[in-house]
């Protein structure tokens, strides 16, 4: 089922077998051949939000010319037709994710209210006051703030895993807190969007299982890179934002072990969640539609659907090889620059890099980048902890996606010669 | 390639300011002092303050981590602001805060002359918090309050 | 500021003061000329959920083809565009609300998080156990279900005014009910979406003022077909959804009276909400930030620019009058079709009516409405508990909008004769 | 315009038990008894059985509120599965739910055949659950439960 509806709709479609081209996959997005401040954008800053390709963009604007209306309430054609394109999109991203069931995953605005989702459901749910929740020090606010609210609201303790030096989850310690803890549930990147870190999944899980703990993985980065499968890292919760796999804003995903799902009490109430309504009492529909309560983002799962059919078609693969590369020559072109300090060195990375310079605040960094087309992000990207762990206010950061060039990784260099000279 | 379209952001006095501030320098003894935060980025700034006996600000003086354009902004707060009374100072900042935003002003307060280096900050919207930090810190300390509210 | 963004994004923009013409503004929406099923496509579900303008439409490829970065946190130009056409879209709900803030525009998915928003938020926050909120008998799902959550999670009690035999709120129980009951808050639709009743906004809101109780308006509907001014009616919250109003699925609108959203503590967590983070305690952003936790629904609000650009171009008084017109013609041409009964006749109502007829089943006349084209919804409408009131198990429902014409009204009116016979 | 397409969903069949269900009543005695929702919509059905002495399903009585097509099946359902084991009426069952959402069926089950004119709801997806309902109910009660789960 996966491919068909992205594929139909996208616009100069990769021959399946054909070797990765850059140029080609360039062409696929609009956004890159832009000018910015005069100068040919170079957008470094894909982890904040990639870039779409035009199978997104068509996928979306054909929905709304030719196929729209609401859906799993209508009885009439466009609803059918709607429910349909909605439904198959989930269908795509339990095969994404190689979850065991598509009744598993929940369609959710994002990565953030995914989190918000497990934290409130399981969290006040299942979870009892007294049990922890074990985050990592490199956590996105994200999967920091929500397990906050809880400890505050509902008795949790809240454990944080350390980081080395180099920027890995420290297993010993992360192991020692679960002997501890009475840990009901770890929340933990997949990979760190400060440090592309990738956290060594399956030994994790393994490690909170063998503990009693559920885990979840934050997925946002890690699922743009490399194909993930839910079933392989033993995972019990899984979530992403389609905004960064090529998808539109709007939409993310919270996979979740069917039994898990089945214990927890709905999130939002409101139409398409219930069963039966009365004002005494209302009863629950099945999973996934308990969690989905109210219209939801029809257009953006369709946008979503449109993307995995991209990524599927190029290939996880590909991508990944391709990023190495542009990772690998990242690290040994900014390694040469004088008085730049790359933050983390980890053993298993993938194409996020956070830098500072002598003399050079993050921000002004940016600017100067910018002034020459260069998109890069600085501060504290969301990771306040793991900021003051590594002892810094902020960091520039460069970030790669599927259309990213060596070239562009060159200018990136050669423009942050220039930014020393300046503030020499 | 090269970085000339910026020098009207980082003029020489600005580079100047925000490598080497020169009134960088923590008050072991002040009347009043308040902290900003710029939440985006990390940046911070505290600005500490002695009034002299005629109720103007007689001695500033701040404390920053921060970007070279919220550095050289509060050191050249400091020099157009001492010796000032406060009334004059909330002036000077409402000009100041219109200059950074426009990149212009009709004002006529000729104590915006030693700011105007800092005008080239409106054609980048998201560094305007960087130069109105200390600003906010120093009129959050004049209204007797330890934080500046991040607008 | 309203208007700008959208208003450069139209193709074919229609000159102001120009006359009401429909059949120019159905060149707006291209879904309109499709074929369902071998026929042309009479769409009379809007109410359910709108099409969209072709205005909408471009702008959010627009944006995602030249345009496109994650918002708030970047320094570069393609984030600071973003951020820019982002929140200008704030300043267009707020002028279109004439709400005194724009900072007091909070963007939600849709209508029923908007609810939940104010269910958990304001629910558990501000209102205390034994306090009531007071709904109405013709309230949609999604301003019934939080309610009940938050009676069975917090101790609010449920209080429910009656609706007439006419459908309109009973404004002497509503009276009593406010003043016996400690009610809190009361949540009431501004439109029913099953009746197509008016509720009196600003009788309503003095009542429920005068005996201490804040006022929520259900406006999915209502905002649709009249203009909502909240300080006019003196609303304490309103919210509506955007797909209804010819923007895009994945936003709705909470509005609040700042002095309120400053008191609410935040709903969800992660990033963008914060104003500082560790990991023993984190700080807010000031509202409306406060609760737009995570990457927002970007594209979808600059989508929603574009509906309310397209709406204030033609004017609310247009749109009204046209649909009142609409409305006239339907009740007039329904009312004489043998055994078909029109559901709710309040005084002061809208263009959604909902019907039934003899020896024939809500769903068979949807089916068969369908099968020469025409969209009509059949069901409870997720208003159960009104159904149960009327008696009912389930009704068809025609609804309209800018884009209807009198003739699809006609051709509505001669298929039910069709169908009554069919079923005879 | 007529209605001449829809022939295939609404056969004459159908039409003549949508309109007069002739089984459709309330058992006042039965051995088992089980309802079924169609929350979308607010159908209902409710399906009461008397078991045979042989363990058969000797009487088959239903009531329910719905559409023509939801109340066409329940009246052919109780024709069809009447007097036969609770086995053979899981596999007619399980056959029907087949017809319905392919349109088609390569079952040999003679059972089968008075359910034919149900097949054109295959057309209309919304509304396979209306003819499926009936039949959730009766397997729910041949389960010993009282209520269908909505699939
Ligand atoms: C009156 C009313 N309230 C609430 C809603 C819920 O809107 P949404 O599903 O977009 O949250 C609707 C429409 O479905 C409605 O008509
Ligand atoms: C690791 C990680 N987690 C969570 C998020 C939050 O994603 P979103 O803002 O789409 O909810 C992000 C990105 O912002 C991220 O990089």
């Amino acid at each position: 089922m996966v491919g068909d509806a992205g594929a139909m709709n996208q616009i100069g479609p990769r021959i399946p077998g054909v070797p990765f081209n850059v140029d080609r996959i360039r062409q696929d997005f609009p956004i890159l051949s832009q000018s910015v401040r005069g100068k040919k954008l170079v957008f470094l800053d894909s982890a904040a939000s990639a870039q779409k390709p035009r199978a997104v963009i068509e996928a979306m604007s054909h929905a709304m010319e030719t196929q729209y209306a609401n859906v799993h309430r209508g009885l009439h054609w466009m609803s059918e037709r709607t429910t349909d394109a909605y439904e198959s999109v989930r269908d795509q991203v339990a095969s994404l994710l190689n979850a065991p069931s598509r009744d598993e995953i929940v369609f959710t605005r994002n990565t953030t209210e995914a989190i918000n989702l497990v934290a409130h459901s399981y969290g006040r749910g299942v979870l009892q006051p007294g049990q922890a929740v074990l985050i990592s020090e490199m956590e996105h606010h994200s999967n920091i703030v929500p397990w906050q609210m809880l400890r505050d609201a509902h008795g949790i303790r809240l454990l944080v895993a350390p980081v080395t030096d180099a920027g890995e989850l420290d297993m010993a310690a992360y192991e020692s807190l679960l002997a501890d803890g009475n840990v009901g549930l770890v929340a933990i990147t997949h990979m760190s969007n400060v440090l592309g870190t990738y956290t060594p999944a399956a030994r994790v899980a393994a490690l909170a299982h063998r503990f009693g703990a559920r885990i979840l993985f934050d997925g946002s980065q890690a699922v743009v890179h490399r194909a993930a499968d839910v079933q392989a890292i033993d995972a019990d919760f899984y979530v992403f934002t389609g905004h960064k796999l090529y998808g539109p804003t709007g939409i993310g995903v919270l996979w979740a072990r069917a039994e898990l799902l089945d214990r927890m009490p709905p999130f939002l109430g409101g139409g398409d969640m219930i069963s039966s309504v009365s004002f005494e009492k209302s009863t629950w529909a099945r999973v996934p539609h308990k969690f989905e309560a109210g219209t939801p983002a029809i257009l953006e799962a369709i946008g979503l659907g449109a993307a995995i059919s991209y990524v599927n078609e190029i290939g996880y693969d590909a991508i990944a090889a391709h990023e190495q590369s542009l990772t690998d020559h990242a690290l040994a072109t900014l390694s040469t620059i004088d008085g730049l300090y790359i933050i983390g060195r980890a053993q298993d990375r993938g194409g996020v890099i956070s830098f500072t310079m002598d003399g050079a605040h993050a921000h002004d960094i940016a600017t100067l980048l910018d002034r020459n087309g260069i998109a890069v992000r600085a501060g504290h990207h969301c990771a306040e902890p793991l900021m003051q762990r590594l002892g810094l206010d902020s960091t520039a950061r460069a970030s790669f996606a599927l259309y990213t060039t060596h070239a562009e990784i060159d200018a990136l260099a050669e423009n942050l010669e220039r930014v020393r000279s300046f503030f020499q | 390639m090269s970085f000339d379209a910026v020098r009207d952001l980082y003029q020489d006095v600005i580079l100047r300011h925000g490598r080497n501030p020169v009134h960088m320098q923590r008050l072991e003894v002040f009347d009043a002092a308040a902290s900003g935060d710029n939440p985006m980025c990390g940046d911070r700034c505290e600005v500490r303050i002695q009034y002299a006996p005629d109720g103007a600000v007689g001695t500033i003086g701040f404390d920053a981590r921060g970007c070279a354009i919220s550095m050289a902004s509060a050191d050249l707060m400091v020099e157009a602001a001492t010796g000032r009374p406060p009334e004059d100072i909330r002036a000077l900042a409402s000009d100041f805060y219109g200059l950074v935003r426009t990149g212009d002003t009709a004002s006529e307060n000729t104590a915006l002359a030693a700011l105007k280096p800092l005008s080239g900050v409106a054609e980048y919207p998201s560094r305007i918090k960087c130069a109105t930090l200390p600003w906010a810190a120093l009129l959050a300390a004049l209204d007797g309050q330890t934080e500046a509210s991040s607008e």
